[in-house]
Parts: structure tokens; C-alpha cells; sequence
């Protein structure tokens, strides 16, 4: 089952993730990232913009990918837009899977996509300007993985 | 009216000093350009600047084609999430 | 922070994980595996048993190796004993860090040892029979790749 | 009784009939051999089950040495989480 979405508003991962597994109780195990706003770096608050014809779409694709590459009952994508500030989760992956390895790496594939491959920009705001963000170099490494 | 519509992402939203603009079509490469003044049109000629026409990514935007009712994306490179 | 605790009672794995990201709040990232007794395979229970002076401190050297291996902020290892039933969390490994790739990989680290490596001895119910569990071969092969 | 305490682990437990024993010390490994008849004999002399004194695996588990006071664990293969 593919559960893929984009929000608007702060959520709450872990219960996700709860509701999650408990769609999928034939799963022996969930494997799952959150990746939150960092509360250091000087940053004030981050914002996502995204493009409605394509970013929702390009997520579902690659969650189509990992269900169809690994042996998956699931796979959750969660991704906010809009502005955050520190502490806030932005991004939850979440894979249930009778095979251990093939949920955690379909939840490590899906973040290294998501991290530098996604219709997402990003700026944030340090010392009161906004700042607009490009992928680090290290992102395009770990995509070069797959 | 009905007329192409300009969608800016990211940092050329900030360029453009607005979310989108509408155009009257047709329009092609020059026409966009000649919507896109200044460092937008500078931008918009960025190598690593691409173009979407109702959501399908152009593989050469410079055969950019839209009528009236289209919507056009420039979309700068992204950042992730 | 390391915190490595055998369970003799049912655990709300998203709770511990909550809890953990919420001791951690400077960790970019959160990841998690959580592994549950399979409500198929005609299992009706499971039973682990531990040796009070091995297995707590097999997990704690466990939990010291990937702590010294990659750049975490925290490690959570919590591993029931005891008797369960299908659907019960059995393990959950969560580890957080401000790089996706360092709590990812510890993840992957600690479940690899804790599912083949561990001093603990596994026996399940089936139609009314107990039968001692040793590791499948894949669980050694998960181990070879570190 | 102060003794060695022999503990059983997996199935060697259910061979013994409980989870440990009390075995006057001192202990070497033919007075350990001699304090588990039969089936169970059998098993701790098997190279997979693993001896160890008070907590400490025995790289040699024939070099056994236990006096009054000291615990025995006979580990068979453990089986992961």
C-alpha cells in the first residue's frame, strides 16, 4: 500500500508511523527516518515551496519505484511545504516489510531521492534574510548510490 | 482572461516579484523571453534553469510552445527537502 | 546518549521513539527499526530467554561499537523478553544523528548483530508444540557485510 | 548451600528439566561432565555450546575451573532477537 502525501500544516511523525504499522500488522518490521528543521545553524525558520503539477506526482513515482525494487507491504512518504521553523519535522519515510534489509533500504533510497531529486526549494531565513538553498554536493553522492 | 500563464519557482518567484503572471499566447521561446525582463530573463536562460508546459518537463526548452490556457513552469534547480 | 534496555513487558515502540527524538532535539534525524512477532507462519507465541550477565552487556558493547563508528547524538536499543504473541514488538533499534546516513547505517548495524549476535535463545509455539529457533543462514550473511 | 551454580540456557534447559543446579565445587570439566547425565552430557560437549564462568566466555571450555560460590552458564547456539 502506497501512502504518499504533501502538507500544508506541522505533523506529528511517530504517529504516523503508529498508524502506519498498524495498517500493515503481517509486516514483521517498519524501518522509518523523520528529518526535522535543525534548531542550530543560526536558522530561523525554513520554507518549502513546491510545484502542484509535478512535486506530488514525482514523489508517488518514486514510491511506485521502491514498492516495485523491494518486497514491501508499504511505503509512507510524509512531506511538508510551506514555512517551518526549528525543530519541526519536515520529511517521514516509513517502509513495513516481512524482510528487515528491504525496508530499511527502501527508506534509505526514498530520503536519498527526496533529499536532492524531489520538485521541492528551499530557503531559510538566518539574521532576518532569506537565503534560497541549493543540494549539497554530498546529496548528489549518496543519489549516485542507486 | 484566458492566457499562458507564468508559474516562477523558487528563487525566480523572488526575481519575478510575483508567484506567476499571466501572458497572452501564443508563445514561443522569444515571446517568453520578451515577457521576462531583466534578471528573469537572464535566469530563465540559465542552463540549469528548466521549463515544464502543463506539468511535462521540456527536454529543449528552447522549442517551448503554449496557447492560450497553458500554464508554463520555470523551474530553477531544487533544493530538496 | 546511549540507552540500551531488556524489556520483560509489552512496549509502544512509537512512544519510545517519540521519547528518544524528544531527548535529542539538536539530531537532524531520527531513524528507527522496529521488529514485531508475524502474525503468520502459524505461530501462536514466542519466547526469549536471556543470561542476566551476558545479554544486557552484549547489547551495551553493541550500542558502544556503533556510537564509536558513526557521528550519533543518540542510540535507543530496546529488546523484549519473555513470552509474546503475534503482533508484539519484539526489538526497535532508533538512532539519531545530523547526518541521514550515519542513523540509517547504525540502524542497519545494530539489527544486523541483534538478530543473529545476541545471547538470546528463541523458542516458538506452533500448534501447541515449542520449537527452539537458531539464526538463518541470512542472518549470518547480514552480519558478513560489516 | 553454598555450591557452583550450573544455569541452563535455550534448550538445554528443557533438557535438564529446569533452568540451573546446584553442584558441590570444586568443578573441573570431568566433575562437570559427571553432574549432567545423559542427553545433556551429550549436548555440553558438543563444539556449539559455548561454557562460561561467572559471566566470561571460556575460550577452552575442558580448562573449566568453578569453585563454591562460581556460576556455570552451558550456552548452546543462540538464535538473535
Amino acid at each position: 500500500m502506497r501512502d504518499v502525501r504533501l502538507l500544508e500544516a506541522p505533523f506529528d511523525p511517530e504517529a504516523a508511523v503508529a498508524a502506519f504499522a498498524a495498517v500493515h500488522p503481517a509486516a514483521g518490521g517498519v524501518a522509518s527516518f523523520v528529518g526535522k528543521v535543525r534548531p542550530d545553524d543560526g536558522v530561523e525558520a525554513l520554507e518549502l515551496s513546491h510545484y502542484e503539477r509535478l512535486t506530488l506526482a514525482g514523489f508517488e513515482t518514486l514510491a511506485d519505484t521502491a514498492l516495485a525494487r523491494w518486497p514491501l507491504d508499504g511505503l509512507l512518504i510524509l512531506h511538508r511545504t510551506g514555512r517551518m521553523t526549528p525543530g519541526d519535522p519536515i520529511v517521514l519515510v516509513a517502509a513495513a516489510s516481512r524482510h528487515r534489509r528491504a525496508a530499511l533500504e527502501a527508506v534509505d533510497f526514498a530520503m536519498d531521492h527526496l533529499k536532492s531529486d524531489a520538485w521541492l526549494w528551499k530557503r531559510e531565513l538566518r539574521a532576518g534574510t532569506w537565503h534560497w538553498i541549493e543540494p549539497r554536493s554530498e546529496d548528489h553522492t549518496d543519489l549516485a548510490r542507486w | 482572461m484566458v492566457a499562458v500563464k507564468l508559474v516562477f519557482l523558487g528563487k525566480l518567484a523572488d526575481l519575478a516579484g510575483a508567484p506567476d503572471k499571466d501572458v497572452a499566447g501564443p508563445l514561443d521561446w522569444a515571446g517568453l523571453l520578451a515577457a521576462l525582463p531583466g534578471p528573469l530573463g537572464e535566469a530563465a536562460r540559465g542552463e540549469r534553469v528548466k521549463l515544464a508546459v502543463n506539468g511535462v518537463i521540456l527536454a529543449e526548452k528552447t522549442a517551448v510552445a503554449a496557447r492560450d490556457g497553458d500554464e508554463i513552469a520555470l523551474l530553477p534547480p531544487v533544493s530538496g527537502g
